[in-house]
């Protein structure tokens, strides 16, 4: 129970609290660049979607594996050459940047590659936002905030699982395409109307993003309601039970458990 | 402190080779056997993705030209230049070159337009077209200029109310094509410096176009009867730009003089 | 291709005809992000100058040997050597700067700019040319980091690195410290620039 | 095999760089690491005293140059089905009294995490002060649970009580002033306080320090569960 809590919390602030658009500030310009038209947003935010969990995966797979002190695979090599705890100390967490933005470039280009050869006309439409995508920052944030839940953690127990990370993954992606999306629906009305002409192009969207986070910014405080409501925290109240003070710590199903205050 | 070294270059080593191994074999394996001569045909092409050709893009164009060999002359930037290379990389002849002209289908002025209204909306066709009867004629130009503001050739004008191509300066680029709400541009090959056109798009029955427009076609079949130039479909007559030359000029002038409301017009350069 | 610009071309090109922010919308991530004060403001342009200047020279110095499909590849692991170094530099050194700037340094190494100027301009021209280019594009997008920075901080909450530069009475706009203030800012910025651009090439004409 | 040496070939300029700079990135962690360890423990460390002591004598004991010996370490409390992490920080004073404890917690605020230090004196019956370590409020609204002045609020509370959050002046023995338009933060604030306290009451008592050699010099605890629970009076 206590998992899903966690997996629904992770789920909602990352798709609509804390947008990757309008709450980190990643992935502004295919933001700003590629919505124009709604069917082209869709799709970008798709690719997104997918290339971000494939990174997701690989990130969390390597930095679990081979990164953190004491992972499994560089205690293995380091153990021939060092004493054993010496080898689990080997910290590569400062290799942590090459080889994420190393995994997605190759995972892009592979995507590609694979996106042309058995899907063309799937290829044809949105082949060109694939190169881009590399150097689109959401991908990249999504890894970081992993390796921060993964690395930077001190106490064991809040270290993140791969349904967690795929989580974020998934949902970031899909606060993306929202966003994306509904920038697009309104760049296509923008049309018709009268943008003053220092306006026309990136500066009105802009703009248009700041009232849209705004109406994000209505989010905030969501995800510590759902947590309110959702975990089962016991009411501390105190009562005098037989000439006593006594905390009630849990009463449900009626029997009253209860601890002797000081 | 020289092992975090060794492991920290070994296992980049290690993940390099494995991610350029996999893409060296994926580039062999996912290896789409892309016809070398579209490459090249998309190298003759200019590349600006314009859509003059119709096609969605410079490599659909190429596409078209190498698989099905659509005529090599459709790009309007490229003009007769490109037209020749494409024409040497698939050794087909190039056929005559025709340059392409923006054309019109309106040929109603403010003055011949009947049951207008006061419009004080937004000074843009694309609005314009969005609210009812700003004019009679629900087929026929706006005259509010989206054109003219897509045009980068300068070669398109409002005058009284109609948009007017200068033929000199048109390429044929297609947008003003593109951004007419009421798509009575359309873009055709000239065979001569100056061809008969049906300059309406009034679909109505005649009634209606009379009720709508001074020179509306109301498909009397006259031009019909006269050149078989021309054909009727859904009560708007069509000349078929393709056939025209100039032996049958004395037909298009009888056409001319015949059409009741004087809806057809040589357009072009030299027009006499 | 037209002759290359030279090298003080490129320089003057980057810092404001060309401005990476303004002009050619590049690098809007972190403009957006990091401006809500100044110092961080700074901090940022000088590790995006740092990674900037280093990744052009030495993607330079090896243009010939670059091979055009594994092109992205290499510049994005030089880039980001660079940015690592730098944020462990400022780590190491400016421990509460690095907390504030937070998951924007590692960005910088997908930042738009710097992959395109290492495309346009470093893989092709000699070192000299592109270690102008990338001091000129930095120079630019620290201006605009910082004009924007500055519009944020004073109207958010009255104070420009620790001096008060609106008198006490003024109500902070806190909404301009917040994310969407930041759209909103570079948004008008923006249409700012275009407007006296439009004003200038019609005094011109 | 061909297929093998023709991309591998390829990509030798990547093999290299890769190489090259995962190397050079090593050297510069190996160098820069330590650098950047001290600091972070140091951010923590350095309000300690403070927090533990209260300004005046933290700055009088800093005079004289003596430093509390600080020890951490991570206790596991089950609670109602989850359990949670702290990390406690115990401070001795340079002649062996245990001076008081921090308590490292940090919960749910209105944005994201709140990351609290809750200093607890020796007997774990008084709060003797509160930081903010890390927090992501609206900033002018809920950041203003850093200011001096709020965070006083919390010194000399009993850990008894449980402590409540009252909107506009009137403040009784066990209750917080919450700051004007951020009552969320102050809850939240005062509920990691007060659960965070609750939790780790029971697991304050630290034997005395190593002067008074009771028991043998503390120095090498492992971290965990301490080993005398001594049950209170």
């Amino acid at each position: 129970m206590d998992y899903f809590v966690e997996i629904l919390l992770i789920a909602l602030s990352a798709s609509i609290i804390n947008n990757f658009i309008f709450y980190y500030f990643v992935g502004i310009c295919p933001f700003v660049g590629v919505s124009k038209k709604v069917e082209m947003a869709f799709g970008m935010g798709c690719a997104v979607t997918f290339v971000m969990s494939i990174a997701a995966f690989l990130s969390w797979s390597i930095t679990v594996f081979v990164l953190i002190p004491g992972a499994p695979v560089s205690t293995f090599i380091a153990g021939f050459f060092t004493t054993p705890e010496a080898a689990a100390q080997i910290d590569l967490t400062v290799l942590s940047y090459i080889v994420y933005i190393f995994t997605i470039a190759s995972s892009v280009q592979f995507v590609e590659m694979y996106v042309r050869r058995f899907f063309p006309p799937l290829y044809r439409s949105f082949g060109v936002f694939l190169p881009l995508i590399t150097t689109n920052c959401a991908i990249l944030f999504a890894c970081l905030t992993i390796m921060s839940h993964v690395a930077g953690v001190d106490n064991p127990k809040a270290v993140w699982d791969l349904g967690k990370a795929m989580t974020l993954a998934l949902f970031g992606g899909l606060g993306f395409t929202i966003a994306i999306v509904i920038m697009a629906g309104i760049r296509e009305e923008l049309e018709l109307c009268d943008v003053p002409k220092p306006f026309e192009g990136a500066a009105i969207t802009l703009v248009i993003g700041g009232i849209l986070a705004i109406a994000f910014m209505g989010f905030t405080g969501v995800d510590s309601g759902v947590k309110e409501a959702l975990t089962p925290s016991p009411q501390v109240s105190q009562a005098v039970v037989h000439g006593e003070r006594v905390a009630l710590l849990d009463i449900k199903d009626n029997n009253i458990q209860g601890v002797r205050m000081p | 402190m020289m092992i975090s070294l060794g492991i920290a270059g070994a296992s980049m080593l290690v993940m390099a080779v494995i991610f350029s191994y996999i893409l060296g074999w994926a580039n062999k394996k996912f290896k789409v056997d892309v016809d070398p001569k579209i490459e090249a045909v998309i190298e003759a092409l200019p590349g600006a993705n314009c859509g003059g050709c119709g096609y969605l893009g410079c490599s659909d164009y190429a596409i078209a030209i190498v698989t099905d060999n659509d005529p090599v002359n459709k790009c309007t930037v490229g003009g007769a230049a490109c037209a020749q290379q494409i024409a040497d990389i698939m050794g087909v002849d190039v056929g005559d070159m025709v340059p392409m002209h923006a054309i019109v289908h309106c040929n109603a002025p403010l003055s011949s337009r009947l049951g207008l209204t006061q419009y004080m909306g937004e000074q843009r066709c694309a609005s314009a077209q969005q609210v009812a009867d700003v004019q009679a004629c629900t087929f026929g130009c706006l005259g509010f200029g989206d054109c003219v503001q897509a045009c980068n050739y300068d070669a398109i004008h409002i005058v009284d109310g109609l948009a007017r191509v200068d033929y000199e300066t048109c390429i044929g680029c297609g947008a003003c094509a593109k951004v007419c709400p009421r798509n009575i541009i359309s873009i055709e090959g000239f065979r001569e410096a100056a061809i008969p056109v049906v300059a309406c798009s009034n679909k109505d029955k005649a009634k209606d176009a009379k009720a709508a427009c001074k020179n509306a076609c109301v498909a009397c079949k006259a031009c019909t009867k006269v050149s078989d130039l021309f054909t009727i479909s859904d009560n708007l007559s069509k000349c078929n730009y393709d056939d025209y030359s100039a032996q049958k000029r004395e037909e298009a002038m009888k056409a001319i003089e015949k059409c009741p409301t004087g809806c057809i017009h040589f357009v072009g350069t030299q027009v006499k | 291709m037209a002759d290359q610009p030279t090298a003080l071309e490129r320089f003057v090109q980057g810092i404001l005809p060309e401005n990476p922010v303004y002009r050619q919308l590049l690098g809007l991530c972190p403009t957006l992000a990091v401006t809500n004060g100044m110092k961080p403001a700074l901090t940022m342009a000088v590790s995006v100058a740092f990674v900037l200047v280093c990744a052009n020279v030495v993607i330079s110095l090896i243009r010939n040997l670059l091979k055009p499909h594994l092109r992205i590849v290499v510049f994005t692991l030089t880039i980001a050597t660079f940015v690592t170094v730098a944020d462990r530099v400022l780590a190491a050194y400016m421990f509460q700067m690095s907390k504030t700037l937070g998951p924007y340094i590692p960005l910088i190494i997908v930042n738009c700019l710097i992959i395109c100027r290492c495309e346009v301009c470093a893989s092709k021209q000699n070192v000299i040319t592109a270690a102008a280019d990338g001091l000129g594009q930095a120079i630019g997008f620290g201006l605009a980091l910082a004009s924007i920075a500055a519009v944020r901080e004073i109207l958010g909450t009255g104070m420009l690195m620790g001096f008060r530069v609106l008198p006490a009475c003024w109500p902070d706009w806190v909404v301009m410290v917040l994310p969407p203030g930041a759209f909103i800012t570079l948004g008008l910025l923006l249409g700012l620039v275009n407007y006296i651009d439009d004003k200038r090439e019609q005094a011109r004409k | 095999m061909s297929l093998k040496n023709s991309n591998l070939a390829q990509a030798w300029l990547v093999l290299l760089l890769a190489t090259l700079f995962g190397t050079a990135l090593a050297g510069i962690q190996a160098k820069l690491g330590p650098v950047i360890e001290a600091n972070k423990v140091k951010e923590t460390m350095a309000k300690i005293p403070v927090l533990v002591l209260g300004e005046d004598l933290a700055a009088e004991l800093a005079d004289d140059n003596q430093t509390l010996t600080i020890k951490s370490r991570v206790v596991e409390v089950k609670k109602n089905g989850i359990t949670k992490f702290y990390t406690v920080y115990d401070a001795w004073l340079p002649e062996g009294k245990v001076v008081g404890h921090v308590v490292k917690a940090d919960g749910q605020g209105y944005a994201d995490k709140i990351e609290l230090l809750v200093g607890i004196d020796a007997q774990g019956e008084r709060i003797t002060g509160l930081f903010v370590l890390d927090q992501k409020e609206t900033p002018g609204l809920g950041a203003k649970i850093l200011e001096h002045a709020w965070r006083g609020q919390f010194k000399e509370k009993s850990t008894a009580k449980h402590l409540s959050v009252v909107k506009g002046g009137g403040v009784e023995e066990d209750e917080i002033d919450a700051i004007s338009g951020a009552t969320i933060s102050s809850k939240s604030v005062t509920g990691i306080v007060n659960s965070a306290v609750a939790d780790v009451v029971s697991h304050l008592d630290v034997p005395a320090g190593p002067e008074n050699n009771k028991i043998p010099a503390v120095q090498n605890k492992e971290p965990g569960k301490n080993s005398k629970n001594k049950e209170r009076s």
